[in-house]
């Protein structure tokens, strides 16, 4: 990662801010009224929201059978959207936590919204192992509580019961991580505000925080705690969704491979969101200084190296399946490419692996106009690729007897633009009502690259003598007091 | 099937001992048995209760009352009913004309299974798909409730009345009086037409099949002076040589013709004995699918191939062969000399069948056979088959007749001529023009919509009666059920209108005094007879053979050499094995039933061989216009969607009959009714296209075979729902690198190969021991199952048996499309080799993996593995993830997409109330017919006695008429299914995988020569 | 200061609200647990007077539990072997006996309420013939014992091994209306065969089963 | 009891820094200082402890991993053993993910709520700041008045010394 620590004599926030500059940025922001922009983006993504939750009810009301998936296809979109929301919550935690413990102080700008796209990426993960259930209803007995059954407790050797745990810390601890960082921005918040709703809210969530430096302290040593415990946490959430597949003996899906491989995999699409997401929140808001082109460049960075870990996965899988010889695995991956998926397969390579290939270039990294379309095909393969995995190597495995297609249905459609929808809506919704950039941290790094205002003295001050004093006139001394 | 074996089956409660002052109200109960027993139908609504009102009620507050339920005893307990216990009726199959014997499982005075007779002297045990079946249509709410005069209800005075009145007329004026029906088996009703005609100065009773066995019987009275149907024994031949006879699936009578064929195939003998079968057909047939030797021949080839093979058969006897052989080589000539040989080595223990309705072939078989001394032995003729009566020749004398208008009185009796006739629609026109015509349809079926009087008959299972499939052997059939609705048996028609009215019961009764007791020696009295016939099933009687004449070679004709153009095909209509001629076509079981060739449900099409497809550039679906050249008087033509068959003759077109009739509208609701649902009814609203009109009559007998047909493309599209999109074991052609690789899944060997290594030891099962320490030891019982591939022909009777033990619901067509049918057991159906394809059937059903993938992954402990080895599926706890079923490498598992049970009360009482019904969104599969297990163990903790081996049965085992499915305990060594878990052909599909399958199978052999390519090529892959 | 009071009032009434919840807590029913159900019957069928006082043996009327998973109702017909003779209780026929030898007349046939309803159900007139005129009505007993259709029960593989009525049953002989004294959860199914397979039953061995195949198909 | 402390209010974290530092050496006593975002190394210059949180932390860590595997043995080996895809009875690698979870759960929550506690932080508690711009861009440090001869106008002297934009003296009530 040495490579994305930035000259400490480069500045990390444009144009000589001054703290009170930071809060009135940001905050000016929330407190003016939304831009066109905002309003239509909105609308966009509450009426795909809409039209996703009417799919969904019609779904749990009439049976999983309104989707297209069969006997033998039993996962398809719906297990898809899931990895892959799951996936792009991981950036969010790499760049709050992992940043944060590598010291790459270049994040504070853009950690808070990486930390809220992960927290609504998890949620909309979430709905989806719930409604695809056959009995939405029952989902609670996933979780192993006494009941009168005698107990009947779960089975803690299924990957699904790894999953729920997963998801929920996974999810818990984001939310904490999330709110711990916002208490202070919330308190500046609430402290230029005399009234109103907004200054209500914010006083209710700052906890009546008073910037007193005791708490700083101990509020300092929790986050590093948090950002550590984040950390093992995202891989292994990543690690259990691939097991869910790795663990199965469907050939293509049987690979040990799948962990780091889904990290990775996590980590590229993820980053890819935050950057689209970035792009956005930075035109829209206004925040160009804050989010500079640096910014933009790193990630483009990071980009380039998970996608090759992501292309060397693909490579690996394949040798390992002909290298294994056995006819099952050997068929499914050559299936996989050449069956009658070939055309996701090569979505998923062509985005995934050909198109990032640009970014070595800086004149691309540094053309937003080339790094906002290469985010979103990323993003495009990256879900192409958990429909590869789950679809093609399910459609056809052993017995030939029941190899089967899958077409997916409109109503699966509509749920897979309405989880988009809910994101959306989430996070539009948050960059009116929070601060979308971590005030307190950036306030922080506000000096990095520019000469301080005050020397501090090498040493400190001998204590001035009486006749100094004296000198200074201790008459207008007393004047403050009263 | 624990009852089965302690209880003794009841004859019906009419006799039963209980005949206190209050009996007559018990029978006064009896008509709604409907509402009686809440808990069966509260069963049919399970889970559905525990859907979203239930989800909301445990979010509610605690103290949530269920609704309150009902129990409504009886007021006069009959004796022999206890609520809860099921007893065993033994009677007769109604399903077709075969007369196999089955016992009905009744619980709480209704029937809710059909299983085959073990003792029963023809079907042994056995019974197929449709009998199976038929217990559905006992409870069809489509069933006609009562008779009909001109289209409306009326009572039973009325029609009697106006019936009356008209015969008196006809006695007075001469007029002539015409009973038209399918083969009659009854001893009892037969006598008593032929009483009721005697009435008349002309009446006369004209039998008619719509699948006509009629050339055997015209050419049996050419050759042996006996208009007669022999009884093929094909447990007794060595060698069978069959052509265009589909013995195995359609042909007179497929059970018993199984079970014989698969007692030939055994090979649990020393030194392993095993029947040769050559098959020479056009289309791929289920018997031609399990031929040692299957010769693709033209209709018109079929005829040639007979007389080389009968000259040669002429040769070896040193007799004169009086006809022409047309002596330029063929191809077939090595095949035919081959199988000339082995013919004549097994003189006496060798049959010829034929299935052509061509008398001259006909006679050119029975010259076989009685070349090769098979009268006698492999066919019988001194005990010949009743089961197909048919006469084309009197048909076609009885539609001139009708056109002419001659005809005063027509009965109608178990036939649908308006549908099955060529010419139907006239034939309407006909019926109308008849004074007194009476159907006794128990449906409104084509016929009887236009006849002016139906007088619905009882189903096969509420009325008295009994069935002569072979000559002495006597099968009876009793009531299992009150009838359902106001129907009235024929028996006791006739009898009202012939004058001494007398009930079902007593018209049996007496003839059995009268004409079978007698033929019975050494027999005490009547009643005891009667009483053990009655608890038999069955009685064997003695009976004077027919007077056959030796045979005349004089009946011997040449062959008609006809030759098509070669842009013309010749039409090949044939039978499904499930359809037969479309009497059961309003059964969904049957409907969804996968061919077992095609594999496709809920309708019929085209069959074309893959080059002819090619040929013509069609893909699987196109909608073709089959239209034949006028030469026979009408030129019909035929809509038909069409399906690539693979060994089926280049020149021929395969049309299923038994579809497209009007009763198969009700279809259109079958399936779940959501967004985007899609018909599961063809554009006329029917399922598939009536083929019969394209039958035609030639020189007195009703062919199946029509030449010179054309196509044309119509560009439209049909969607066909086929179970089995994928059809071989080798790898897609379009996956490169390993193009031909073939997979390990079936075992397929030949004789000369099994011979040779029978010294080799038998696989074992892997004992691989895999990660981790065996912690679970199966000391109890140990349940586990062996099929033999040699045996199963794919008939597919376990398919539907299972469907009726374990309750499992129809789908629809379109669910089908969308790879959602729910059977439990399906039978795998691969091809191998290029032209003349090799068939496997291979039965997959839930293997009962002691490492089952599908228990590690389910989150909730739906799925866990009981200690005697079953893979357990609890269906209340099931949450519906699917990964159980993504995991099942043998995708056997199947998922409720919606609520698929139907409220059809009626229809309902088939359903099982030791099973429970499934809602949607749990998965379900195959627990070896758990709920037997369970009622064997509580029989025998009752009589603390251990569990014999046999003791249960699986519904699959309990049906399958080759008995190749074999279910038992595996920690008994002298149980069969330890025995064969011994065998040298036993094989696990995927074991090298270690899931430990309970399930073994037998490998495939074909008795053909190793040195054959084909041998090898299934060595290599055996 | 007057916060303080407020927040001390505030704990003293959740403690309040606490233990009135814990004593509620006995009578708190999961959803479908039906345990104390005890609903009134078309016939005031007293079990307490047959079972209990006449010693009338259960399998007698319900000679199901022996044979069949369902222990069964017992038909009309079963009440009609005693009913037939006992037409009211004992009391009240002495009662008319004296009547009538004061008014020296033959004594009345005295029938009581209950008892009749029996009668009239099987259409029998007073001289408990078949009355042609009417119909005979089924009794609809409401069910008291209900498991959900998923679980498999069978009377009879539990009788057969010596398991007494009133173990799942409770004293019904002496209740006058039946009452469901069992929650009937699956736990208390599980539990019960695994102290069984432990401590037998009868002081006999046996080995139930607690895979869930047992009840569950 | 109440006390009386001298507030200084800076402009930059400089000031405040260096002040702190200065205070500290010549034994006044720094109550606290308030500043808008963590200023580093401001806990060196007030001598603050390394705070204590990481031990409840790992404590909290290990309670719940432990707690839950003894729970996944006990349902899947003791309390009712169940024959899962012949699986043995103690599946230990199985039961490793679902441990790790409930580890970092209870030791992120834990640690959290253990802040909150000892920063005395509560939802909707009204904050006491000791001058406006707090949470914005101004740096406070509080020192005590602690004994007689507290010196004020050295104090203040010494905190102007150091950039201090305003110099109050107050009456804290304790």
């Amino acid at each position: 990662m040495a490579d994305f620590v930035l000259p400490a004599q480069q500045s990390l926030i444009a144009g000589n801010k001054t703290p009170a500059d930071v809060t009135r940025d940001i905050c000016h922001s929330l407190e003016g009224r939304p831009t066109p922009l905002w309003w239509g983006g909105f609308l966009v993504a509450f009426s795909l929201l809409l039209l996703g939750g009417a799919a969904v009810t019609y779904e749990v009301a009439t049976g999983i059978g309104t989707w297209g998936v069969n006997r033998t296809v039993g996962w398809a979109v719906g297990i898809t959207c899931f990895v892959f929301w799951i996936g792009i919550g991981h950036a969010g935690t790499l760049i709050s936590a992992i940043l944060f413990l590598l010291r790459q102080r270049w994040r504070t700008s853009v950690n808070r919204s990486a930390e809220a796209m992960t927290i609504f990426a998890v949620m909309c993960a979430g709905v989806f192992p719930m409604i695809h259930l056959g009995r939405p209803w029952m989902a609670y007995w996933l979780f192993p509580y006494p009941n009168t059954r005698g107990s009947l407790w779960v089975n803690f050797r299924s990957p699904l019961v790894w999953d729920a745990f997963a998801i929920g810390t996974y999810f818990t601890i984001s939310l904490v991580f999330w709110y711990l960082g916002l208490i202070p921005d919330l308190a500046t918040v609430r402290d230029r505000l005399c009234c109103g709703f907004r200054h209500k809210l914010a006083s209710l969530l700052s906890l009546g925080w008073n910037g007193s430096f005791r708490t700083w302290h101990r509020y300092e040593s929790v986050y590093l705690m948090l950002a550590g415990l984040a950390t093992p946490l995202v891989l292994s959430v990543h690690t259990i969704v691939s097991w869910d597949f790795a663990t199965g003996i469907i050939p293509g899906w049987h690979a040990t491979i799948f962990p780091p491989y889904f990290v990775a995999g996590a980590i590229f699409s993820g980053v890819a969101m935050v950057l689209t997401l970035v792009l956005v929140a930075r035109k829209t808001m206004r925040l160009e200084d804050y989010i500079t082109i640096r910014h933009i460049d790193v990630m483009c960075k990071l980009l380039l190296l998970t996608s090759g870990i992501v292309g060397i996965a693909y490579a690996t899988e394949f040798f390992t399946a002909l290298y294994s010889t056995g006819p099952f695995e050997e068929f499914a991956f050559l299936n996989r490419a050449f069956g009658p998926f070939g055309w996701s397969y090569g979505i998923m390579v062509s985005c995934n692996v050909l198109v990032p290939q640009l970014l070595w270039f800086r004149k691309v990294r540094s053309n937003l106009w080339m790094v906002f379309p290469i985010s979103i095909l990323i993003n495009v393969g990256m879900w192409f690729e958990r429909f590869v995995i789950i679809v093609t190597s399910l459609h056809r495995d052993f017995l030939p007897s029941s190899w089967t297609n899958y077409r997916p249905t409109p109503i699966e459609i509509s749920m897979l633009l309405g989880s988009f929808g809910l994101f959306f809506t989430l996070f539009l919704l948050f960059c009116r009502l929070l601060p979308v950039v971590a005030m307190a941290e950036v306030k922080g790094v506000l000096h990095v690259g520019h000469e301080r205002r005050v020397e501090l003295p090498a040493t400190p001050p001998s204590f001035p003598s009486v006749e100094e004093l004296e000198a200074v006139g201790a008459g207008t001394a007393r004047g403050g007091l009263g | 099937m624990a009852e089965g074996k302690t209880t003794k089956y009841w004859k019906s409660w009419k006799e039963g001992p209980g005949a206190s002052p209050l009996v007559q109200i018990s029978r006064d109960e009896f008509p709604e048995p409907l509402d009686r027993p809440a808990e069966q139908f509260s069963r049919r609504s399970f889970l559905k209760a525990v859907g979203f009102t239930a989800a909301v009620a445990t979010a509610g507050a605690g103290c949530s009352h269920a609704p309150v339920e009902k129990a409504i005893p009886y007021l006069i307990q009959p004796e022999e009913i206890i609520p809860g216990v099921s007893y065993f009726y033994a009677t007769t199959c109604g399903g077709c004309s075969a007369g196999c014997g089955v016992l009905a499982k009744n619980r709480d005075s209704r029937p809710i299974k059909l299983e085959g007779n073990s003792e029963h002297p023809i079907s042994r045990g056995g019974l197929c798909a449709i009998g199976q079946a038929s217990l559905l249509d006992l409870y069809d709410s489509h069933r006609l409730k009562e008779p009909r005069l001109d289209g409306k209800v009326a009572s039973w005075e009325e029609v009697d009345r106006e019936i009356i009145a008209r015969l008196a007329e006809i006695r007075k004026s001469v007029g002539s009086v015409r009973f038209l029906s399918g083969t009659i088996l009854s001893p009892t009703l037969n006598a008593q037409i032929k009483k009721f005609l005697g009435q008349f100065n002309d009446g006369r009773h004209i039998v008619y099949d719509a699948l006509s066995s009629s050339a055997i019987l015209d050419a049996h009275q050419e050759t042996h002076g006996q208009r007669l149907l022999p009884h093929f024994r094909f447990d007794k031949a060595d060698v069978i040589a069959s052509f265009d006879a589909d013995f195995l699936g359609t042909w007179i009578s497929p059970v018993e013709f199984t079970r014989d064929y698969a007692a030939g195939r055994r090979l649990d003998t020393k030194p392993l004995r095993m029947s040769y079968h050559a098959q020479f057909e056009s289309r791929l047939s289920v018997t031609g699918a399990k031929a040692d030797r299957r010769v693709r021949v033209s209709p018109q080839e079929l005829g040639e191939s007979m007389v080389r093979l009968a000259s040669r058969l002429a040769r070896f006897a040193g007799a004169p062969f009086p006809l022409t052989v047309n002596d330029s080589a063929s191809v077939q000539d090595a095949v035919l000399e081959d199988l000339a040989k082995k013919l004549w080595q097994a003189r006496g223990r060798s049959l010829v069948v034929c299935g052509v309705q061509d008398v001259g072939l006909q006679v050119l078989a029975n010259y076989m056979n009685e070349l090769l001394e098979n009268y006698g032995s492999t066919v019988d003729v001194a005990r010949p088959s009743l089961q197909k009566g048919g006469n084309d020749r009197e048909l076609q004398a009885l539609l001139d007749e009708l056109k002419g208008g001659k005809v005063a009185a027509l009965f109608l009796y178990g036939v649908n001529p308006v549908y099955s006739l060529p010419h139907g629609p006239q034939f309407a026109e006909w019926i109308k023009q008849v004074p007194l015509a009476v159907s006794f349809a128990d449906r409104l079926d084509e016929t009887s919509a236009v006849a002016r009087f139906v007088c619905p008959d009882h189903h096969a299972l509420e009325s008295w009666s009994d069935a002569e499939p072979v000559l002495g052997h006597i099968s009876l059939f009793q009531p299992a059920i009150h009838p359902l609705g106001r129907t009235r048996a024929a028996l006791e028609s006739f009898a009202i209108w012939g004058g001494q009215p007398k009930t079902a019961y007593d018209a049996v009764r007496d003839y059995w005094r009268e004409n079978i007791f007698p033929r019975i020696r050494g027999a005490a009295d009547f009643q005891s007879f009667w009483d053990r016939s009655v608890e038999a099933g069955f009685a064997v009687v003695s009976a004077d053979p027919p007077k056959t004449t030796k045979f005349r070679t004089t009946a011997l004709r040449d062959v008609a050499k006809t030759t098509v153009a070669s842009d013309k095909f010749s039409l090949v209509l044939y039978p499904k094995v499930a359809m037969l001629d479309g009497r059961h076509t309003e059964n969904p079981w049957l409907q969804e039933l996968p061919d077992p060739i095609s594999k496709v449900t809920w309708d019929n099409y085209a069959c074309f061989s893959p080059r002819a497809a090619q040929r013509l550039g069609l893909e699987e679906g196109d909608v073709v216009r089959v239209e034949t050249d006028a030469q026979i008087g009408s030129s019909p033509a035929l809509e038909l969607p069409i399906f690539i068959q693979p060994g089926q003759h280049d020149q021929i077109i395969a049309v299923a009959l038994g579809y497209g009739s009007k009763g198969t509208e009700r279809f259109s609701d079958i399936g779940p009714k959501w967004l985007f649902a899609r018909p599961d009814v063809g554009e006329d609203g029917r399922i598939g296209k009536n083929a019969s009109p394209l039958l035609s009559f030639e020189d007195g007998t009703l062919q199946y075979i029509r030449e010179g047909v054309s196509i044309r493309k119509t560009g439209k599209r049909h969607t066909l729902a086929s179970t089995q999109t994928h059809q071989s074991l080798t790898l897609p052609g379009n996956v490169p690198l390993l193009g031909g690789k073939q997979r390990e899944i079936v075992r397929e060997t030949t004789l000369p190969v099994l011979v040779a290594d029978a010294k080799s030891p038998s696989s074992e099962p892997s004992k691989a021991n895999g990660l981790w320490p065996p912690d679970h030891p199966y000391t109890g019982h140990k349940w586990a199952m062996a099929i033999d591939l040699t045996a199963c022909t794919g008939c597919s009777s376990c398919v539907v048996a299972c469907q009726a033990e374990n309750n499992i619901s129809v789908v629809g067509k379109d669910e089908v499309v969308r790879h959602r049918e729910m059977h439990w057991m399906r039978i795998d159906r691969y091809y191998s080799g290029q032209e003349d394809v090799d068939v496997v059937h291979h039965p997959m059903l839930c293997q009962q993996c002691d490492n089952a993938p599908c228990e590690t992954v389910c989150p909730v402990l739906a799925t866990v593995h009981s200690a005697e080895g079953l893979n357990q599926q609890i269906y209340n706890r099931c949450v519906g993830t699917r990964y159980c079923a993504n995991n099942c490498p043998y995708k056997t598992r199947r998922f409720n997409w919606f609520n698929y049970m139907r409220e059809d009360h009626l229809q309902n009482l088939a359903l099982n109330p030791d099973v429970t019904v499934r809602s949607r969104g749990v998965m379900e599969k195959c627990t070896f017919c758990v709920q037997r297990i369970e009622a064997a163990r509580i029989e025998a903790r009752r009589h603390d006695k251990p569990i014999a081996d046999g003791q249960i049965q699986t519904a699959c085992q309990q049906s399958c008429p080759a008995q190749a499915i074999v279910f038992g305990d595996l920690n008994d060594p002298s149980s069969r299914v330890a025995k064969l878990a011994q065998d040298r052909r036993r094989f696990g599909v995927l074991e090298e995988f270690n899931f430990r399958p309970s399930v073994n199978y037998l490998a495939l052999v074909r008795n053909r020569e190793g040195a054959e390519e084909k041998g090898k090529e299934s060595q290599n892959h055996g | 200061m007057n916060q303080r009071v407020v927040t001390l009032g505030m704990c003293v009434g959740l403690l309040f609200s606490l233990i009135a919840l814990a004593l509620q807590a006995g009578a708190w029913h999961l959803p479908g647990n039906q345990q104390g159900y005890e609903p009134i019957q078309p016939i005031a069928f007293s079990h307490r007077l047959h079972a209990g006082e006449m010693q009338i043996g259960c399998l007698y009327c319900h000679s199901g539990a022996e044979v069949s998973r369902h222990a069964g109702i017992p038909p009309a017909s079963t009440c009609m072997n005693c009913h037939r003779f006992v037409s009211a209780p004992l009391g009240a026929l002495r009662a008319e006996d004296e009547l009538a030898r004061k008014e020296n007349r033959k004594p009345r046939v005295i029938v009581s309420p209950e008892i009749q309803k029996i009668y009239n159900d099987l259409a029998l007139d007073d001289r408990l013939l078949r009355d042609p005129q009417r119909t005979p009505q089924p009794i609809a007993w409401t069910r008291v014992y209900r498991l959900p259709d998923f679980a498999y029960f069978n009377h009879s593989a539990h009788v057969d091994v010596g398991v007494a009525c009133q173990q799942c049953h409770g004293p019904v002989e002496t209740m006058d209306r039946v009452r469901q004294v069992p929650d009937l959860t699956m736990g208390w199914c599980v539990n019960c065969h695994r102290t069984a397979s432990a401590a037998g039953v009868a002081s006999k061995p046996v080995h139930p089963s607690t895979d869930c195949s047992t009840c569950h198909y | 009891m109440s006390r009386r402390v001298v507030v200084g209010v800076f402009a930059e974290e400089g000031g405040l820094l260096g002040v702190t530092r200065a205070a500290r050496a010549q034994g006044l006593k720094v109550i606290d200082a308030y500043t808008p975002y963590p200023v580093h190394g401001l806990d060196s210059a007030m001598g603050l402890r390394p705070s204590r949180l990481p031990w409840v932390c790992f404590l909290a860590a290990i309670a719940g991993a432990a707690l839950k595997l003894w729970f996944e043995f006990w349902t899947t080996m003791v309390d009712w053993p169940l024959n899962v895809g012949g699986k043995p009875w103690n599946s230990l690698p199985a039961f490793v993910p679902v441990t790790f979870e409930v580890m970092v759960l209870s030791a992120g929550l834990t640690t959290v709520f253990a802040f909150l506690v000892l920063a005395r932080l509560w939802p909707g508690k009204r904050p006491v700041l000791v001058s406006h711009g707090i949470t914005d861009d101004r740096f406070v440090l509080v020192l005590e008045e602690s004994n007689a001869q507290f010196d004020l106008d050295r104090v203040r002297k010494l905190l102007e010394k150091f950039g201090a934009v305003r110099v109050e003296e107050r009456l804290e009530e304790a």
